[in-house]
């Protein structure tokens, strides 16, 4: 219940809060992560994740594993996709169920933090003017040196 | 010694390949990315950049054993 | 689109995350408050929201308003549900979509934040036992006096 | 004056009725709780508790004028 999965397919959002469904958790928090039409300035058609999966699945999995160790949750669990994505399509899920909700928020937010810095995934983004680009986390381009594991 | 080194997104199309097995003395991942980045002059550096060995994220300074696979990742954009 | 709303009928998880679908946003979070089975140590086996409609759907809106307007959020929207109500449940559902996932977090957590301490719902939970309690605001009963609005 | 007062809830219950209309000298809604609260002896405080003038949010020592709604909330408890 509490697993990290990779899928070249599509990630519905309702995937996840029924799995994580418990009559125990008063708090349900979910983030979704949408492919947006646009990136500094310029107009994105569709996104390409590259992702290396035997270690994204097991580093993934010891964030979900971190997160109900360190909140005390009930449950959490995270999708991300791979391969080719189209505008508006879910790129990555995260649900985490609680009794209260300020873990719930908490742990989900450490979850999506978290897989953005340390999966081994890259996105190549596909322009209007018919170029495509690899697209650098944000945080690693302004800190500009390698992220403590 | 020989290493397998493998490229990802980024790197990979810098380096113009997937993969190499290298002859080398170097005795790190730091050491042996420089010695990769003479060979392919794309491959410039690896600030912001993350290595495993052997499917384990490692230290760039960790030493090396003879047959190791090393994975050189660009900076990482999940999410 | 940025509304909040009370409804007497179940409330679908998927009914706000279309409405707010927005191909500029990156981010969506989405809140769900689910009827627990058990509350300080007793067995709950439903729960009944009275809901006093006029002020509730002004207050929640205005929530929602200051919310758009605090975290600068493409779209924000609320629903509340009124009546009886069985477990597992929603109660209340939150979603949120901005470009960049920082404001959606922080904005779906004051939304419903505010929801609890400010609009003139109760709730009242029927036991195992064959009892029936009004339920206190937990920061209510702590503070021991009024809101400050 | 004549004030309708309004009872919700825990209030509803604890007043016995809905609503009642009240010939008063009160002039702030917490003069009138205590007011109703001498009538009903199971409505005794409002600590905690929300006011509302006219269906508007309102303040326990804001004034009151003849002909005015007042809603007695109960410590509230959405979500």
């Amino acid at each position: 219940m509490n697993s990290f999965e990779v899928t070249s397919g599509t990630i519905e959002p309702w995937i996840l809060r029924e799995r994580l469904a418990d009559r125990a958790c008063g708090a349900y928090v979910q983030f979704e992560g949408w492919v947006r039409d646009h990136n500094e300035g310029q107009r994105v058609l569709r996104l390409e994740y590259e992702v290396y999966e035997p270690l994204a699945l097991k580093e993934g999995q010891k964030i979900i594993d971190e997160a109900v160790e360190r909140f005390g949750l009930n449950h959490a669990a995270a999708i991300h996709r791979s391969g080719l994505i189209e505008l508006g399509d879910i790129a990555v899920l995260v649900g985490v169920s609680t009794p209260h909700r300020g873990e719930a928020f908490e742990a989900c937010r450490y979850v999506i933090d978290q897989l953005k810095v340390r999966l081994p995934i890259w996105k190549k983004e596909y322009y209007a003017n018919g170029a495509a680009e690899w697209v650098n986390c944000q945080r690693c381009a302004e800190a500009g040196h390698r992220h403590e594991l | 010694m020989k290493i397998h080194v493998r490229y990802f997104a980024a790197f990979r199309e810098a380096a113009g390949t997937a993969g190499e097995l290298v002859e080398t003395g170097a005795s790190t991942p730091a050491a042996l990315f420089r010695e990769c980045a003479g060979r392919h002059a794309d491959l410039q550096t690896y600030s912001a950049s993350l290595v495993a060995i052997n499917d384990e994220m490692a230290d760039w300074e960790q030493p090396l054993a003879d047959g190791d696979e090393v994975l050189f990742f660009p900076p990482v954009a999940g999410g």
